[in-house]
């Protein structure tokens, strides 16, 4: 097929459409804007709902509304309008429904700045909200990944009835390139049934239920049991990981998103030193491939692993539980909208080298 | 005179009396003598023939378990 | 192997952002690898823009610019900022019209187009970049001039067809800025 | 002997949760037989809040979600815009839907959602014992107006059917209550009236139901309706404040 | 002084008031709602402000200004009551404002359950809110040392100009025990100034600013710099822990709050087998005494570190960060308000050891 | 020569952010000259909110803090309670007050907290590029609304002022706008008023001013005027909704 | 060595947690360790309640009791529900005025009180529960009368002063049901 | 007729025009032979003598840049 250019954000709204999705809600906030907007268009053209709701906590709650009803829903937003949504995507996983949350990430904390950041990786997670629960959260790296992983996003959350997260940065949302259209448009017909969403009995059976309250704590406690089991299995199946150049690597970059690009840029300086360098990157940060970066780590050849982010450090929390000790870890980065360099990269991996 | 019958479902019922409130015919009371498994004393009426069948109490009843039949 | 890493930089309103989108479709449409990468910033108007436009046969590792190979400066400021960034033996294209100095280096070219004066011959001061356009692609022959050509057919169609001629030769009057080169 | 009243179809077999007495029981009744007449609980999805009928979901005999507390119009308008031929209804108590979720409603109404919202207004909250509502009167005492609401602390009650049917979203909104047979029957017609103009795509309907809280309010269920009936219906007044039907010539 | 006997959760709002806080805004939550209705009486009494506000997201924002304006502040909630105030601690954080956050944790997700959990760890020491930000987050075990630290908690918020975290579930909240006021009574005359606080000019000076927007992206990534700066000050000079018969213990439990208690009645249970077990119990979760639990489980006798927690495994994390790989980590824990009983913590710990 | 108008002290010398011919700062204007001519800027707080006037921080020569989308009234009620002797005021728009912060705009004006909102309504998401706001007109166009606002998807335009002014707390709402000078003059009269009554500790008092948007309306600042005067003030009628001392004998 | 792990439970209203605190004030006062954890719920009345009280002279390690070393049964469903789990040699104090059955183990001892009866026979239903706390002094002899008097006293004063008489009477009636033991 | 001079600090006109607009005497206009730093084409006064000091422009300017006298 041709490639076409498109602007990140649009493309995310596009992807969504042609995956089946029907029901958007969403609140305007920059650096996302873009997919309400395409949105606003071309959702009502596809015959779906396109409504601009009151905030992001009655965004989320629309989408646990029409995700209950059975429809594939999305919703996005950016860093604040995120972290207003947590109790809301809590009752998602509580209730196991699935949708698709895109976060394009700007620079905090508070309000921050619009520039493209890094900062939410412990909310995608960890979970900022209540309880225990996990959402898959997938960290495309470029629009046309972006777009291939949209239907792979619904697929899951309708499979394993749980939210999937797009975690972008701003950057990627604001972007263009050219995308193909790998796989054909779903239309919603085309999707398996939900029997188990709150569509009206129809006289046909006994009513459904759609809730995440678990009075009695024994119950509660068994529902985490089966919330866990299946989070175990999203683990053992649904882990993704790129790995590059890494033959021969003295050093270990491990990047998501962006800046495995600016890792990828940094490990060319290097080579031009002579110095090895590779590149692992996570596409899903959870579930987090640990132990693919641990045999990536444990290669004789790698003497330090950098993980490069745009934040303080936060992924490197997870570097550190998949390496467990076996090489010395280290962590270089920008926040607040600042794209590190990858001059900064390459000195980081040689200092971490020693040289 | 209109005739009408009430039966109560007494082991579902929390003895809140608003029936007996409401009754026109005053003929519903709270059984002291029973207390059934939820540890109320339901109701109970005492004349079922001066019973009218207008439904106020099966109305008023939060619980919903109160019959009306009338003739 | 080709790799431009494309700096365009202006005032908002100077179609900045477009002339880095239609290098960008005509890299993409010649097959050539691509990314464009717009700065933002709050709504308000004014103040100034810039974007990265990255052209490649291989593949683009990183669609941030940092040392552009070439720098199109739409105005002063710009100038003021970018120019030391440019790679050594990069080019920067001056708009001449409302820049008043010329660069400093000496270890990059550059070209300097009176774009507005151009444009005014022209009778439309909405071509501007298009001769800006014609000016790069002149100076790398990354891009071809048919492929600008046929894509602005595409988008001036019925009663704006005639825009396309008149587009060309706004490309052409800004190559032949170039052309000393 | 015919059968002139029995417990609705509309209601599951659940035994409910309420205390003794307790008027939550009665507006269910209301709402699940209006259901049941309209024939429509086979295409009905409700909404439980969170609240003391945070369990309602057990009781009505349709398909139903529970909302995080406040949200319930949020994610009716979720459910609605999925499924527009339905029948969809939230249920929520005065501090779900006039504290935490004072958006979500104005916003539901502000467009026209074609939802019923059943809002129970008991003047406290219920289910976390008993703590200061918005709607909680000046004097009441609460756990959390120990000396009883101090208006120039804490201001005066809120009063949602008005403020709701300011907005040109809103189709229908009455204030009834259950503190009688005839007023119960009256609170029905109200129900019954807001499900069939949302039926007919009207826009958005509430009915607020003046309600008790015997075991906060500290009082014998009787009690508790008379001093539902001496002292909130003064600051609420009961009557229809908004009717789309009645603006047509 | 003589013991009284309190309830944790007016324990709380007593020690909050002792502790010259003066300002108290929250919503009614179980099992915390203890808090605002001690609050409700003896704030005004003490002459301070008691505020029921109309959800936790003004609570939070009520706290945002009060705090601006100088006042020690407090607010409470339990579990999804404080997903809702993400986005404000997360401004708080980014404006640098002081003030005392209360958890008492119930289970999840969502709705979940009224009954004591530890499900919110993540978000209390990783940040639900969006950006790179950190909250000191005390997990007192009992109620003294919740009395005792309050006082601490509302100094170090004002000596590091950010929000501190108390961390407690529901049994701590609702549990009864005998209560010392050890440290005199603060009253708010006796605190330092605030000169950053946005009093009123009074004509003495120019205008103070509470904000935690920087547009600008450099300004923004310096202003991270500089909280990470603060942060790592924190690291430095407040990690608290306390280790119990740790001597040539063959098992270390790690565990904070409630499960500390069961891991120590555990660890007496297998003493009566004749198996060594020891307790490492970080008092501070955020810092995380890495290096204190480092050392603990580098001592030879240790083979094995448990981890015990009420959730289904949210602190392993930060004990497989600080173990690093030098001793296998484990974890036994219930979820959603169940309490994991000493004999199954027990049963963990024998099967940690291969027995 | 005298001196018959200049800038105010009110305002810092900072330029402004905003497009040219926006009449937030004409609002600015008329907030800090009320604040300079009662001698107050010294005491006073304010609360920038997140929109087109985020940076108001800058602006205001008074302390200032800068609150979360739509939640300056509950920061302005934390200083308020803090410094019940301080002038408190926050400067919001209408996606900050009338959509996301409904809830808290409602609730401090219910509680009468004695704060002073300057509410700009200017039918459109200024800051994130021309999204619809709850008060933009049906048929008005937007990012968002590409076809222009339909009052069946989305509903009709919600009236704050209206809907604040059935409260009991709120002590004085008025809705003014500034498209020419005796709109101003009027408007700079409103905001006074509103800031006395605060300080007389009447409760709480709103102004609600039509404001334009020239660059997302895609009009020039003149013409946007006259399509404000034209199209919204229909929709949102001048005048006072709320005046405790009208309410006195 | 005192380790008293004790379940006190049975219907809400039978004063369960209060002859809970009352222990709990009267070891604390004779300078013992306690802790007390109730059981809670929704707020909807009716249902059961328990709660746990330790009393020790050594360091209380957890607030809660799984295996009670005595139990206070104030109902059927609590005797049914926690008998099994008492201490084999421990305590069940049952109320027999509305327990049917007796206990059906052999490796503890029982008491059985006829709480509402006695407190009948007092005048006074309210003092039931001072009767079952009675019954457990003096089947532990962990707590002093005296300290439980003496809390009385300060408890009520004035015009409810005589009511210390009163229970104290209650408490000796409660102890007199264990005195066989 | 009373007689006004304004001033315009045209570093930081906008060149929106608003004073133009309201100016009763019609004195006002944007110049074009000027461009300030901002990019725009500040206010002018074209002739100050029949201005009247009313000072429509300054309170209708929403940059605050006009300074209005009066004798
Ligand atoms: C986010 C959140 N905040 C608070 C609570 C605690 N909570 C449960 S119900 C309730 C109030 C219930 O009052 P109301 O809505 O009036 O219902 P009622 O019980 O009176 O019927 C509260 C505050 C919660 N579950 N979630
Ligand atoms: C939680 C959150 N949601 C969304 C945004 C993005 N945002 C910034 S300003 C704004 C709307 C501004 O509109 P309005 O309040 O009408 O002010 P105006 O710009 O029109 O003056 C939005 C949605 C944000 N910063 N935070
Ligand atoms: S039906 Fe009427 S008369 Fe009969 S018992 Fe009920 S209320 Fe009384
Ligand atoms: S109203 Fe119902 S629950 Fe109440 S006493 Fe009568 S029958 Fe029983
Ligand atoms: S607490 Fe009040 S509202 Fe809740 S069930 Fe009991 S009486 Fe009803
Ligand atoms: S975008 Fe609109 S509201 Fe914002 S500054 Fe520009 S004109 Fe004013
Ligand atoms: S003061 Fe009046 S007359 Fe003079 S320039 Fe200004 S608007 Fe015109
Ligand atoms: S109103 Fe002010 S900013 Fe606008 S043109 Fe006139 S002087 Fe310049
Ligand atoms: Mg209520
Ligand atoms: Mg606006």
């Amino acid at each position: 097929m041709a490639k076409e250019l498109w602007k990140g954000n649009e493309a995310i709204a596009e992807a969504a459409i042609r995956a089946g999705c029907r029901c958007y809600f969403g609140y305007p906030i920059t650096p996302q804007s873009e997919i309400p907007e395409y949105m606003s268009l071309h959702m009502p053209e596809a015959g779906g709902v396109f409504l601009q709701s009151e905030s992001e906590i009655a965004a989320i709650n629309m989408v646990y509304g029409a995700s209950g009803a059975g429809a594939r829903v999305m919703t996005s937003s950016s860093s604040p309008g995120i972290s207003l949504k947590q109790e809301g995507i809590s009752y998602m996983c509580g209730a196991e429904l699935p949708g698709v949350i895109v976060n394009v990430m700007r620079g905090g904390p508070g309000l921050g700045t619009i520039q493209p950041a890094q900062g939410d990786y412990y909310q995608a997670t960890r979970g900022g909200g209540n309880g225990d629960y996990r959402l898959i959260v997938f960290a495309p790296a470029n629009i046309q990944e972006v777009v291939d992983l949209m239907q792979e996003a619904f697929e899951l959350a309708d499979k394993y009835r749980m939210p999937v997260m797009m975690l972008l940065d701003g950057m990627i949302g604001q972007m263009m390139e050219p995308v193909e259209w790998k796989r054909p448009a779903l239309s919603p017909e085309d999707l398996p049934a939900k029997p188990w969403a709150t569509t009206g009995t129809k006289g046909e059976r006994r009513p459904n239920i759609i809730n995440s309250l678990f009075i009695n704590p024994d119950a509660c406690n068994d529902h985490n049991r089966h919330l866990e089991e299946k989070y175990q299995r999203v683990i053992e199946n649904e882990q993704r990981y790129e790995i590059n150049d890494a033959d021969e690597a003295e050093v270990l970059f491990v990047a998501y998103g962006t800046p495995a690009r600016l890792a990828r840029a940094a490990a060319r300086l290097l080579g031009e030193e002579g110095i090895k360098a590779g590149v692992f990157r996570p596409i899903t940060v959870w579930p987090y491939p640990y132990e693919a970066l641990h045999e990536a780590a444990s290669k004789e050849s790698v003497r330090a692993v950098v993980t490069v982010e745009m934040s303080t450090g936060q992924m490197v929390d997870d570097v550190r539980i998949g390496v467990n000790g076996i090489k010395p870890v280290s962590f270089v980065g920008q926040a607040g909208g600042v794209i590190p360099t990858p001059r900064e990269v390459a000195d980081a991996a040689r200092k971490a080298l020693g040289r | 005179m209109a005739t009408g019958r009430v039966t109560f479902r007494q082991d579902r019922c929390k003895g809140c009396g608003l029936c007996v409130s409401v009754c026109p015919k005053k003929i519903i009371f709270l059984d002291e003598n029973i207390t059934n498994r939820k540890g109320y004393h339901p109701a109970a009426v005492k004349e079922m023939d001066q019973c009218i069948g207008c439904a106020s109490c099966a109305r008023m009843c939060p619980d919903s378990i109160i019959t009306v039949e009338r003739e | 192997m080709a790799y431009n890493e494309i700096i365009v930089a202006g005032f908002g309103g100077q179609g900045v952002m477009s002339i880095g989108t239609t290098m960008a479709e005509a890299a993409m449409s010649q097959g050539l690898n691509v990314s464009w990468l717009p700065s933002y910033g709050p709504e308000m108007r004014g103040g100034t823009a810039n974007c990265c436009v990255v052209i490649a046969d291989s593949e683009i590792i990183s669609p941030i610019v940092l040392e552009p190979s070439e720098l199109i400066a739409m105005n002063q400021p710009s100038l003021d900022k970018f120019e030391p960034a440019v790679k050594p033996g990069g080019l920067i294209l001056v708009n001449k019209s409302i820049v008043e100095r010329g660069i400093r280096r000496d270890d990059v070219r550059a070209v300097y187009v009176p774009s507005l004066e151009i444009a005014s011959e022209l009778g439309n001061m909405r071509v501007a970049n298009m001769v800006m356009l014609g000016a790069y692609i002149e100076a790398t022959k990354q891009l071809k001039f048919e492929t600008v050509i046929n894509m602005l057919r595409h988008i001036f169609t019925g009663k704006k067809a005639h825009l396309v001629e008149l587009n060309e030769i706004a490309l052409q009057r800004g190559a032949a800025c170039s052309s000393g080169l | 002997m015919a059968i002139v009243y029995q417990k609705t179809k509309g209601l599951t077999d659940a035994e409910t949760h309420y205390c003794p007495g307790c008027t939550h029981g009665i507006i269910h009744k209301l709402v699940a037989e209006s259901l049941e007449e309209l024939g429509v609980l086979e295409k009905t999805v409700g909404i439980a809040p969170v609240g003391c009928s945070v369990f309602a979901y057990d009781y009505f005999n349709c398909d139903m979600l529970e909302a995080a507390h406040g949200r319930a119009p949020a994610v009716a308008t979720g459910v609605k815009r999925v499924l527009p031929d339905h029948v969809v209804f939230t249920y929520q108590g005065d501090g779900d839907l006039a504290a935490i979720g004072t958006a979500e409603i104005v916003h539901a109404a502000m467009r026209g959602e074609k939802i019923t919202t059943i809002f129970v207004n008991n003047a406290i909250y219920g289910m976390t014992g008993g703590q200061m509502a918005p709607t909680t009167l000046v004097g009441q005492r609460a756990t959390t107006a120990p000396l009883g609401r101090d208006r120039n602390h804490a201001g005066s009650p809120i009063r949602m059917a008005e403020i709701l049917a300011t907005l040109d979203g809103a189709a229908y909104i009455e204030r009834v209550t259950v503190i009688s047979p005839s007023h119960i029957m009256k609170a029905k017609r109200a129900i019954k009236k807001a499900f069939e103009l949302q039926m007919e795509g009207r826009g958005f309907t509430m009915i607020e139901v003046l309600s008790s809280c015997p075991t906060n309010w500290g009082l014998t269920p009787v009690n508790a309706l008379n001093w539902l009936n001496e002292n909130m219906i003064p600051v609420f007044p009961l009557g229809v404040f908004k009717d789309v039907t009645k603006e047509e010539v």
